[in-house]
């Protein structure tokens, strides 16, 4: 059964390709194709969800390089979301009046994000992670706010830097692993990095780099809030939802399993920038005037509970952390999409620039509100389970990180809720656009209800979701 | 025991108000918003029916304690949820329900013709729902669920007025001044599953009690204690439900009454056994309860608006039960805060009551008087329940706080010092309030013109409040028993706490002692007296001290509030300068600096060389010396 | 002191001689001949060693390099005098108009 | 299929003969000269691939895998500029072919001696070429300081050559050095690292790029880069215990970081990839560096070859966009990616080819001379190289940006001919990237 892992990737970018001529009706399609597609892959996963599927077509060019995908419940999960977000985005965009293109671009994004969960090849794994960057780069450069361009090209440089890294240290990796026994092999599974003597730092800290830019982690983040603040509100799904997993998902599939020990012995300054991020991401939260600027930080400070908990390597832990960047793409992603629509109709951002929206747009107060509620961490909703967890884990391991980190979601509700005051209780000042803000229509309802569905599920019955995941992670638990 | 053994009543706790939210939210609020109270009161009446069914259940020994369902688990970390019907949790649940039922039927007349209407009772509802979540979690991540979502709810209703600013920020102090406390009971829950790696309350109690050391049960248990100070809020967390009358009459009756505050006391119920286990720490809490206690008590006789009063004094009366906890007596704590439920839901629709007369959102003392004779069911409602606040014999508030004092007295000290103050001083508050509201209209006053009492849905529920307050004193024996079986073995095979657990002080009631009855009712007319001489006898007192230092001093609740304000904006500013200086500036700056950096330094370059072919061979002769010396070296 | 001492000392102030005249002026026909010079020089050290092995390979290379350096004498006097034509003079100072 | 001895070399010569034979014409038809330009490089290019199997080697000529390799390369590169030279001047036509025929020799040259006369032989036409490819004193400029530049380069070599030749009385090499050698040897690969364009001895490379017509720079940039690598690689050969291979990753590095620097302040656009194939250069000078380092390996080799290759297909088709586009300066470039789309898409994937972006050549070309790098434990340099990398990409997203994000103002510029070629350019790119392999087996199959 080798086909499907490859049509996985295969078929948004043969999406990509039929969006240049239909546009939005090859993005629904294809979008729904994949989603399809991902479903199908899952159910046919035995039921332990371990690893079910691999895909070799022998070794395609010198020096070990081999096309290997396969599919564990954790690359399926984060295929999942890719696929559930694209077709959220593309339900999200379906009025706007954007060229071809624009569609295209998801599509590929789509699909290069999929290869980058399902590539167990070390080669392919960087070719598919950095090629993520090029539709990104051109969906927040021409779809994107006024200061895009800068965006485009910060993000694209910044997060090309840390891989650039990554991808020295693979190449370092690979190298050593040579040099030890003679095998040239970008297999990941093959490879032992147990034995690799002086060059194992060198190598963890190059692939930490690469990952922590893309997670982000404090200080590499400051990428982050312009990316998103000058994407387009589906670019913004995309790329929080999804993206940003790419650092945390990288960890878990290449530095935690190849670097056991280092990646402990790690543990106090990776664990405590994570730590700080979280109250970091909280302040800065806190002291922005953009609603979408803010959104971003909470990213950053969501994220470092992703961290804390993967790297206590406690089955809590990775459990609850990986949980949490399912989360964190739901909710978050639903934010920036009602920010989107916020935009659509008013082309302001600024807290300061609306008022009194709950009077106006209660559909919209509704959502939002719901989805702060879950991106700060409350009880009931999903957000709450993933936190709760990581910090257990945390806990067990180093309690002072936790401890930073209960600071940080004590901080999350002094940004979110002032923000969602300003917004939609405040009475709107008077430069205030909220006379042009409508309530939300039938469509943009109805894929946010499916997202806030979801966060009550996962918040109220998380049990499926963590042994979903787990047994890919029991590997990882130290 | 198996879930299909669950007594039915039990399920309709939560099936009842889900059923009647979910109808209210997808029928009802979208065809016929003003019937969305219909589903909601019939989720009361099936709710309370099933609490007093239960409470009797439990009464004649019927308690239990099952997993449900497991929440969440990773490898041998795992959380499940259930129910805990028992003793104390029973107890509090029959009032709640109760009183919490009146107080929508209230709230359905009160509320009537807003245009939020439905949304308000639906939040109402879900408030509800909430503390009776609280009420029967049987483990400490469940109770943190319940607790956060009575948080939001009563952010949700504090801030319903929102366009008012005050509504605002009065709904954010509380919500974040309960998180600061939340802070305390996650990392508390978080603690406990390291230290335990178990949240169920009664093998947990039985796990600590098994001999072993825990070392991290002091912080635990301090940290439990900071979330009780927060959610029902003591000294120093205790600032933000004063402001938070700002929403909506039916909502502060419901969350001083039956299911905000008491939630904190109801946790460190709860968790009683682990808390008694450290050294100390109850004896911090009977101090923490009596200051606050003494101070709420004394700022409560300075305020002028009507519900204002009644907060401190819900703040002060948590403290005698803080007090009572920390002298061990849980039982007695129980008692007052079931008393404290009836009296103080009736104080406050009384306070709505003469606001809906006035037709204001809220009613200060300038701008009411005698209403004695204008709403004649809302003052005796009034009286009924001031008398049993104040302690009056034979009222319910008189045993309640009688057995507070007398624990006090017997412990000695400075604490039964401050007990009997506190009952000079709620004498004195709520009768002032009394004397200013309901007699008089001193020239201060603006008349009320056309206060006329309030129609019967308004009237009828605090009537049967103040009769329950006045009544309560007859629950003081069943709730000493309820309370007893809380630590009783469960027929699902739980061991009975009682026999592992040396709990201090066991909670049998102190019989009624003479001295304290005199002492404490003496001192109740103390503060009565003092109340009439200062505005009976001086009318216009009140007005005339005003404006000085004192009023600053006493506004600013003997400081406290200036260096939480002060706090606030440190942390603001904090953040301001985290946000726009140092990411901003420092750590953005250095990747936005470093393309100018690589600009200079190829424009340095550049400048070495200006199109001239020498300074290109000089260039490439220096290179060539290079090399040659690197080779020969 | 040797022959070899001699020649060497010989190449080597013949080609720091070129190399300065090409480095310091700035007449572009006079860098072009201190460019022949610094061949030439090159030259002298070759003929000596060749004679030294008794290696005629290295003598043939001489005549390549003289060659050589009438062919680049060729090229460069064509570019010299075309940039004269086009009037922009023989200064070496004054060629700046490409640069950063 | 039998091998003419020199068969390659004979092609290119007898384009360089007719097309002076042309010339004496009164009116050269034009097409006739094209046609001979495009005969003698394919002629070439398959009298190479027939002398793969059983090459021809003599004292100071010689056939290896090495010499059919970088002969493909070097008439890949020279391809394009055969398709789109000015046919109308056949002392262009010889000046190309000429210069085609000194790199093919350098491709072959197997001593020292050899290896000058070969460089001269390409030096010479080259700077002719630059000279007369554009109208104006600019190519003039240009052409006058490569000139002389060059010449002290190859002054230098000679006299390392004499000084190497004094030491070990050999014209062809020996493993052991004296100071006198050493220093020789460190002349001779000044000379290399000159004409790779190696910093700080690059600044003939801008002015030479910037004024000779983009088709040219093109060739300059791929045909004579690949046989300038070649003559490093074989002076590494010659003189394996030479110091200054040693010294090759540091120049590497420096070069690399240094071109990148300077192209990221550039505005007109063929000065900046001028600077750009410094930087890139650096990279090759580097990969030699490892090359040498890691005992010569074959994997070298071919990271070199496929690097080279890669470049090929960059460097002229971006010229070739250039060309085509009749833009000068990034100002010109913005928003007209709309007005040419098909071009201005190829020019793109161009670009992120030279950025090192996944899934196209110039991101294997550049992930295999790193990892040659890695593998000889040379850490600090590849990490410089792949700085440079960073930086590079900074002006060709810029590029990407100001063409397809920007709004376009000012007249729309004449376009020329060469769309097809940079269409094809990024097609080749995209297949290396995509279907690397492609490149390894197919040199594989015609070097054996």
């Amino acid at each position: 059964m080798n086909a499907p892992l490859t049509m996985l990737w295969l078929t948004p970018l043969a999406g990509a390709a039929v969006c240049a001529f239909l546009a939005r009706y090859g993005a629904l399609f294809f979008s729904m194709l994949f989603a399809g597609l991902v479903a199908g892959v899952a159910c046919g996963q035995s039921s332990g969800g371990v690893l079910s599927v691999v895909n070799e077509l022998g070794p395609v060019w010198a020096y070990g390089i081999s096309y290997r995908l396969s599919a564990d419940s954790l690359s399926i999960g984060l295929i999942a979301l890719t696929a559930f977000l694209n077709l959220i985005c593309v339900a999200a965009s379906w009025e706007l009046e954007v060229p071809a293109g624009y569609w295209a671009c998801f599509m590929a994004l789509a699909s290069a994000l999929t290869g980058v969960f399902l590539a167990r090849d070390l080669f392919f794994f960087y070719v598919f992670w950095e090629a993520t960057l090029i539709p990104m780069f051109f969906i927040i450069g021409l779809w994107g706010s006024s200061n895009r361009l800068h965006a485009a090209v910060k993000f694209f440089l910044f997060t090309f830097a840390g891989s650039v890294f990554m991808l020295l240290a693979l190449l370092a990796l690979v190298s050593a692993h040579h040099r030890i026994t003679g095998v040239w092999t970008w297999d990941l599974a093959a490879l032992d990095a147990t034995t690799l003597g002086p060059v194992a730092p060198l190598v963890f800290w190059g692939l930490i780099a690469g990952f922590a830019v893309k997670i982000p982690m404090f200080p590499l983040h400051t990428w982050l809030p312009d990316a998103h603040t000058e994407a387009p509100a589906a670019g913004s799904v995309m790329l929080a939802g999804v993206m940003l997993k790419m650092g945390v998902y990288g960890l878990l599939r290449v530095a935690l399993p190849l670097f056991p020990t280092l990646s402990f012995e790690a543990l106090p300054i990776l664990g405590g920038l994570a730590a700080f991020s979280t109250i970091y991401g909280a302040l800065c939260a806190m002291a922005q005037t953009d609603l979408k600027r803010m959104i971003a930080y909470s990213s950053i400070a969501h994220l470092g509970f992703c961290l804390l908990g993967v790297l206590s390597r406690t089955s809590q832990g990775l459990t609850g952390g990986t949980l949490q960047l399912i989360n964190h793409g739901l909710t978050t992603g639903a934010l920036f999409l009602m920010v989107g629509f916020l935009y659509e109709r008013a082309h302001k951002r600024g807290l300061s620039d609306f008022g009194d929206l709950a009077t106006r747009a209660p559909y919209l107060a509704f959502f939002f509100g719901f989805s702060t509620l879950a991106s700060i961490g409350l009880p009931g909703l999903n957000g709450f389970v993933g936190e709760f967890m990581a910090l257990s884990g945390a806990l067990s391991v180093l309690p002072i990180l936790a401890f930073a980190g209960v600071l940080g979601v004590t901080l999350a509700a002094a940004y979110a809720l002032p923000a969602f005051q300003a917004v939609f209780w405040a009475p709107a000042g008077p430069g205030s656009v909220s006379a042009k803000v409508t309530d939300l229509n039938r469509r943009e309802r109805a894929v946010l209800w499916t997202l806030s569905l979801l966060m009550l599920w996962i918040g109220l019955a998380p049990r499926p979701w963590l042994a979903y995941f787990e047994p890919a992670l029991r590997g990882l638990v130290r | 025991m198996t879930a299909a053994q669950v007594p039915w009543a039990a399920w309709l706790l939560f099936a009842a108000p889900v059923a009647a939210i979910l109808i209210g939210f997808f029928g009802f609020r979208r065809f016929k918003p003003e019937w969305t109270h219909l589903p909601i009161l019939a989720s009361c009446a099936v709710v309370t029916a099933s609490a007093f069914w239960l409470a009797a259940h439990v009464y004649t020994g019927h308690s239990f304690d099952l997993n449900l369902f497991r929440f969440a688990e990773a490898g041998d970390w795992a959380v499940d949820f259930g129910l805990r019907v028992d003793g104390p949790g029973v107890a509090v649940l029959a009032m709640v329900s109760f009183v919490g039922s009146l107080i929508h039927l209230y709230a359905a007349g009160y509320m009537k013709g807003d245009p939020g209407f439905s949304r308000f009772f639906l939040v109402f509802h879900l408030f509800f729902l909430a503390m009776i979540g609280l009420l029967t979690a049987n483990n400490f991540v469940q109770l943190y669920l319940f607790w956060e979502l009575v948080g939001v709810a009563s952010y949700l209703l504090v801030g319903y007025w929102f366009h008012k600013e005050t509504a605002r920020k009065a709904a954010l102090k509380a919500f974040l001044t309960n998180r600061v406390g939340d802070f305390g009971l996650l990392l508390a829950v978080l603690l406990i599953v390291l230290q335990f790696k178990i949240t169920h309350f009664h093998l947990l109690y039985l796990k600590a009690a098994s001999g072993a050391t825990f070392e991290l049960l002091p912080v635990i248990g301090f940290l439990l204690v900071w979330a009780a100070c927060a959610k029902s809020a003591q000294f120093p967390l205790y600032f933000w439900l004063p402001d938070a009358m700002e929403g909506p009459t039916p909502t502060s009756a419901l969350m001083h009454a039956a299911t905000m505050v008491t939630a904190g006391v109801f946790l460190l119920v709860r968790s009683w056994p682990l808390i008694s286990l450290v050294e100390g720490l109850p004896h911090l809490i009977a101090w923490i309860g009596a200051v606050t206690a003494l101070g709420a008590a004394v700022v409560a006789g300075t305020k002028k608006d009507l519900k204002r009063i009644l907060a401190y004094s819900t703040v002060s009366h948590l403290g005698l039960m803080m007090l009572a906890l920390g002298l061990g007596q849980i039982a007695t704590a129980l008692f007052h805060l079931i008393v404290h439920g009836f009296f103080k839901a009736a104080l406050f629709l009384c306070a709505g009551n003469i606001a809906h007369a006035l037709h204001q959102p809220t009613a200060n003392v300038d701008d009411v008087g005698g209403l004695q004779k204008s709403m004649r069911l809302t003052y005796l409602s009034f009286l009924l329940a001031a008398l049993s606040l104040a302690g009056v014999f034979p009222l319910g508030g008189f045993f309640s706080k009688d057995a507070i004092l007398d624990a006090a007295w017997h412990h000695g000290g400075a604490l039964a010092v401050m007990g009997m103050l506190v009952a000079a001083g709620s004498a004195f508050y709520i009768f002032r309030m009394l004397f200013l509201a309901f007699y008089g209209a001193r020239p201060e006053q603006k008349q009320a013109p056309h206060a006329h009492e309030a129609e019967p849905i308004l009237g009828v529920p605090v009537l049967f409040l103040a009769l329950g307050a006045a009544a309560a004193g007859l629950l003081k024996e069943p709730v000493e028993r309820f309370v007893l079986m809380g630590w009783r073995g469960m027929p699902s095979g739980l061991a009975g706490l009682d026999l592992v657990l040396n709990l201090p002080g066991e909670p049998v009631l102190p019989h009624l002692n003479m001295t304290v009855a005199v002492l404490g009712t003496a001192m109740a007319a103390l503060g009565a007296f003092a109340a009439w001489r200062l505005t009976m006898s001086d009318p216009g007192f009140d007005w005339r001290w005003r404006g000085g230092a004192a009023e600053a001093v006493f506004e600013s609740d003997f400081g406290w509030k200036t260096l939480v304000d002060a706090f606030v904006r440190g942390v603001s500013r904090l953040a301001g300068f985290t946000g726009r200086v140092l990411d901003k500036g420092g750590v953005d700056g250095a990747v936005e600096g470093s393309a100018g950096f690589v600009r200079a330094a190829g424009a340095a370059i550049a400048r070495s060389a200006q199109g001239r072919i020498n300074d290109y061979l000089w260039w490439m002769l220096a290179g060539t010396a290079i090399l040659l010396l690197r080779v020969l070296r | 002191m040797n022959l070899t001492a001699v020649v060497w000392a010989t190449t080597g102030a013949l080609f720091s001689f070129g190399l300065a005249i090409v480095v310091f002026r700035r007449q572009l026909l006079a860098m072009l001949l201190g460019l022949e010079l610094m061949l030439a020089a090159v030259n002298v050290s070759l003929v000596h060693h060749a004679g030294l092995f008794n290696d005629a390979e290295a003598l043939a290379v001489v005549a390549l390099v003289i060659a050589v350096a009438a062919a680049e004498a060729v090229v460069g006097l064509s570019l010299i005098l075309r940039m004269r034509r086009g009037g922009r003079g023989a200064d070496a100072a004054l060629l700046t108009e490409l640069q950063g | 299929m039998t091998s003419i001895p020199m068969g390659p070399q004979a092609a290119l010569a007898a384009g360089v003969l007719g097309a002076l034979s042309l010339g004496l014409m009164r009116k050269p038809p034009a097409l006739a000269l094209r046609a001979l330009a495009v005969a003698s490089v394919a002629g070439a290019m398959l009298l190479a691939v027939c002398s793969a199997s059983d090459g021809y080697s003599s004292a100071i000529v010689l056939t290896d895998s090495k010499s059919i390799g970088w002969q493909y390369l070097i008439y890949l590169g020279a391809l394009p500029l055969a398709l789109w030279l000015d046919g109308e001047d056949d002392v262009l036509v010889a000046l190309f072919l000429g210069a085609t025929l000194g790199m093919s020799l350098l491709a072959s040259a197997s001593n020292l001696p050899m290896l000058f006369v070969a460089l001269e032989f390409m030096s010479l036409p080259a700077y002719l070429l630059v000279a007369r490819s554009r109208p104006g004193t600019r190519g003039l400029e240009a052409a006058i300081k490569y000139f002389f530049a060059g010449g002290v380069a190859g002054a230098l070599f000679m006299l390392g050559l004499s000084l190497y030749y004094a030491d070990t009385r050999s014209l062809a090499g020996s493993t052991d050095l004296t100071p006198l050698g050493q220093a020789g040897a460190g002349l001779m690969a000044a000379a290399a690292l000159f004409k790779l364009g190696a910093f700080p001895l690059n600044w003939w490379l801008p002015d030479a790029y910037e004024a000779a017509a983009p088709e040219v720079s093109g060739f300059l940039s791929t045909a004579m880069k690949s046989a300038a690598v070649l003559f490093l690689m074989r002076l590494c050969e010659l003189a394996p215990q030479a110091g200054f291979i040693a010294f090759l990753p540091a120049v590497g590095a420096v070069t690399a970081l240094a071109g990148a620097v300077m192209a990221l302040r550039q505005e007109r656009l063929q000065r900046l990839f001028a600077f750009s194939s410094v930087s890139n250069a650096g990279l090759l000078i580097l990969g030699v560096g490892a090359w040498a380092a890691s005992g010569r390996s074959s994997e070298g080799v071919s990271a070199l070859l496929f690097f080279l290759g890669a470049y090929a297909f960059m460097s002229n088709g971006t010229f070739a966009f250039i060309r085509y586009s009749g833009l000068e300066t990034r100002a010109q470039l913005k928003g007209r990616g709309a007005a040419m789309p098909a071009a201005a898409a190829a020019f793109t994937i161009l670009l992120f080819s030279l950025g090192g972006i996944p899934p196209t050549g110039g991101f294997m070309a550049k992930l295999l001379l790193l990892w040659r790098a890695v593998d000889a434990d040379l850490y600090w340099p590849a990490a410089a190289g792949a700085v440079s990398a960073l930086i590079s990409l900074a002006y060709y997203l810029g590029m990407t940006r100001e063409l397809w994000l920007e709004a376009p103002h000012g007249p729309e510029p004449k376009t020329g001919p060469g769309a097809p070629l940079v269409i094809a350019c990024a097609v080749g790119v995209v297949l290396l990237g995509a279907a690397p392999w492609l490149m390894s087996s197919l040199s594989g199959a015609l070097t054996r």
